[in-house]
């Protein structure tokens, strides 16, 4: 394997070292400029093999690449080193969750037999055991090829069925029974998209007219969809495609390019709480999409993340003009859910496009630019440790969404 | 898929052939088998010998010097002096160690290297851990004594894979095989 | 290989239905054959139009500003107002020809942009060119007004290839369908 | 398609574009403002295409990425402007070359019907016609995976035949028939690598020992192999792989890691010119491999480039150790391969992994870095032009090897 290295990693790697240049006098010399003056012992061989994976930690982030920017695959980095643990392949557009177990890894992607042509394989792989190895696939009816969004592969809160997004030729989700190993039901969602699994086996999706589409299954496991009010007005102020949802609890936070989140309580009949202003919390008048209105908005890649036990949504911030949605933040606000309060104004040392809170007792923050990922303290802002990484597209932690 | 029929066998017996055999055949058999190839009659040992005579009378190489024992995360860490692509031991695995979700290839190129601490020089199989995609850590580029692509057991840019499930490569290690003394 | 029937006839008939009908009904009609999904009601236009009682008496837009309409191969050629990846005036195309190579996809998602010379507001087909790797030349992102993926006539984040033989991303096109008056 | 957008593209792209904010009074002030005062006329609609392809000129150059570093392709750009022409899909680890059309490209390069897994496909891609779209593939036995080299694949000088290097399981040459679109032959060459074609049906390999395996055909199409004498020291001062060779004249320069220059007239029964140096050439010592003796040394990605009808070589040379062949060049060495003479020393603006000549009247040389490519003068080291690429992995002109 051929790589270009950088000059720093070549200044330190000059010359052979395959000469042998052995002999009793020199060997002798290296050995009495050993500390003790003894001579050490001879290495011994070793067996190659493969690091054994004990399970997605409590701090480990999982990510993925910006396609096109980047090649495939799932990569995890442990929070409390900084280092990765390992990476699981991919194709590009993929996207991936982990099973509640923390050790088997869904990846959804498609593949084309002779790369970009021949037949067209939409699949769900399936990676687990000691390894992380390959584990089979399950065979879908179609995905959506786009860039990295982060709802539109889910699992259900136990982790018994897999709900991914499909587009072509009609917006439906496909419903995997992951036990069995098939797709369990196709449920067309005219007009919506994404999905947000609430409770045993429901979803909802959001609609282009500022609706939900819930999906309720009976008793024979067939779906029913119906629509919501309208809660929102896509035509001035959507509500963004990374809205964080909470799986366990049902709760989504679904946040307008403005500011405004939406809480939603997902069941089959959800419930509407009042909608509330990231900028009020902080002390600003609202965003709205007036043009040449500069004002802190969210933004980014991934720009929410979410902690239930504490109702902390963490919000990459920027200063930008309306529909500059796409901006990185230079600020993490930390925000309290119930109280609507600004807890926070954190800096972050790169603007960042994703930002990601793990759902322990000692939470870790990250924040990902285009090639750096900080760990964070959320509850200090302090940047703990750093690495570089691939341009991010998704990010999952353990537990979460 | 097509594949060799190899498996960690290959690496035994470098170890075992290294201990046992004259090295001439020993190693001219090995790379004839790790590389499923019939005529490799000269390999990176016999190289490095040629190669000793001319540099008679010098301590170690510019490399071994600046070599260090303790951090196997930096591309001067002494097995890594014929090294070339990303360390696996930046990606989640160890000097012979894959990351989880991928696999170490039963074949691989052979150098040696010396060890700062005991100035003795060992057998370094430079394995490559396959299956995941490339891992973008800790890439090295220690290219001393590397041969062309035409003399494969002693090079580097070739993919080793051969024998894994899948040709995607991850990273690399350097196996401790013994002494190439 | 799972692709869509679909052809050039959806640019045509966008210019076709652009020009002949009433804007709500033939943009609605549009879209659900663009995306051959059956229930998209709303259109750009129709955003635009509500955003434009948001901002009367404003001339143009920080964007159309700061526009130019000379060069091409800039993100800030008025046409680009909406576009968001590789332009391909700089991979070989225009901004209404793929480069060689590729191929136009039949389907995009619908923008309009002024133009600063007339001040009057076009019709823009932001389509994709797909089957061959990524240009990666002249990355731009001019995300105003873009619309999240579950309203995909106005998404710039789904790859625009269906009814082509490759879903591989190559760059996007400008391509000018007539006035949005 | 979602991009991160560099700082200096984004400042261009700010706010709102799609509002219509079109009236009478404004439209009548902007005419007011034109020149002339005339209302523009009416911009007309368009139809999208693509843009014909002409044929490789002169002046183009084609390239790959580094595998590994960058995403597959062949790519088209024009030395006169540095704009690109044209992008071809490819596979990791492809080859590539042109038929003496120029219209034609064929692609070796290999795929899993599962990304990095399922069943493994070996084929020679035809890429022409008026949109370079795919024309086909043939079946190849298998090849090569490994970091790109030019000499894993070419053609014979009139077209008519393929050679693709096969290493798995045993090293061979792949005979492909580009009119019967079907490999002819698989040529077994033990111990031995690479391939260049000489005359109509001819090739020849670099050995593991030092010597040449040549490869001549009778009269029925049958191949027969033997070797030459051995004309290198393969343990101290290999060949490089990446020698430069001439396909119509069979003139071959077989260059060493410490510089020495070996000319071979390849044919049924080879001709070896005496080696010269290119340090020699230059007025220093030759370059040896002695541990510690840093000088000017070839190397690179892709470090020779030759133009046959003025015998002018051109190296990429830098100062280091020896074994130091992959290290960049800061200088390129402009050589008289029949007088042995230094002609020009050119210095490139960083330090150049790849460097190409063109090969017609008025010749342009290109000199690639990890991520620009410099369009220099070959006669007096002016740097034309810029662009900037992906890292470059292999680089092919028009009538080159």
């Amino acid at each position: 394997m051929k790589r270009i290295a950088h000059e720093a990693v070549k200044s330190a790697a000059r010359i052979a070292a395959l000469s042998m240049v052995i002999g009793g006098g020199l060997a002798a010399a290296a050995w009495a400029a050993q500390p003790g003056g003894a001579p050490p012992p001879v290495l011994q061989s070793e067996t190659a093999g493969v690091t054994p994976f004990q399970g997605l930690t409590a701090h480990d982030l999982t990510y993925s690449g910006l396609d096109g920017v980047t090649t495939g695959g799932v990569r995890i980095i442990d929070g409390d080193t900084a280092r990765t643990v390992a990476t699981v392949f991919s194709s590009q557009y993929a996207n991936f969750a982990w099973a509640p177990d923390h050790r088997t890894l869904y990846i959804s992607e498609t593949y084309w037999t002779l790369g970009n042509r021949g037949t067209r394989e939409d699949v769900l792989s399936i990676y687990g055991g000691p390894t992380l190895s390959n584990e089979g696939e399950i065979a879908l009816p179609g995905r959506l090829i786009s860039d990295p969004k982060t709802h539109t592969f889910a699992l259900s809160a136990d982790g018994r069925y897999g709900y991914d997004y499909s587009f072509q030729p009609a917006p439906a989700v496909s419903v995997i029974d992951l036990r069995a190993r098939k797709v369990a039901a196709s449920v067309e969602i005219p007009g919506c998209g994404l999905v947000f699994p609430f409770g045993k086996r429901g979803f909802a999706s959001l609609c282009a007219d500022g609706s939900l589409a819930v999906a309720d299954v009976n008793a024979q496991g067939k779906y029913a969809v119906h629509r919501t009010k309208r809660f929102f007005d896509v035509m001035t102020d959507p509500v963004m495609d990374e809205s964080v949802s909470d799986p366990h609890s049902g709760l989504a936070l679904f946040t307008t390019y403005d500011g405004w989140v939406h809480p939603v309580h997902l069941a089959d009949t959800p419930r509407f709480d009042k909608p509330w202003s990231i900028e009020k919390a902080a002390g600003l008048s609202p965003a709205t999409s007036h043009v040449g209105q500069i004002t802190w908005r969210p933004g980014g890649q991934v720009p929410f993340a979410y902690e239930p036990s504490r109702h902390r949504l963490f919000a990459l911030m920027h200063e930008g003009p309306p529909w500059s949605f796409e901006k990185p933040g230079s600020e993490i606000w930390v925000l309290d859910a119930r109280s609507h309060r600004l807890l926070h104004r954190w800096d972050v040392p790169e603007s960042a496009y994703l930002v990601a809170v793990t759902q322990d007792e000692h939470p870790l923050l990250f924040a990902l630019s285009e090639e750096w990922l900080w760990v964070m303290d959320p509850d200090t802002g302090a940047v703990l440790r750093a690495t570089k990484i691939v341009t991010p597209g998704l990010a999952r932690v353990r537990g979460g969404q | 898929m097509k594949r060799l029929d190899v498996d960690k066998f290959g690496e035994r017996l470098t170890r075992r052939l290294a201990g046992r055999l004259s090295r001439r055949s020993a190693l001219a058999r090995l790379g004839a088998l790790l590389v499923a190839a019939p005529a490799f009659p000269l390999l990176p040992v016999q190289r490095a010998r040629a190669a000793d005579a001319a540099t008679a009378g010098q301590k170690g190489t510019d490399f071994s010097r600046a070599a260090q024992t303790h951090d196997d995360t930096a591309c001067n860490y002494w097995r890594y002096c014929g090294i070339d692509g990303n360390l696996c031991s930046c990606c989640g695995g160890s000097t012979h160690s894959c990351p989880p979700g991928s696999q170490p290839s039963p074949t691989s190129w052979i150098g040696s290297c010396i060890n700062p601490d005991d100035q003795r020089a060992y057998l370094i199989a430079y394995r490559d851990c396959c299956g995941a995609n490339e891992c973008n850590k800790c890439s090295c580029l220690n290219t001393d004594h590397a041969m062309p692509i035409y003399r494969p057991q002693a090079n580097n840019h070739i993919i080793w894979c051969f024998g894994t499930q899948s040709f995607e490569y991850h990273c690399s290690m350097a196996v401790l095989v013994g002494l190439a003394e």
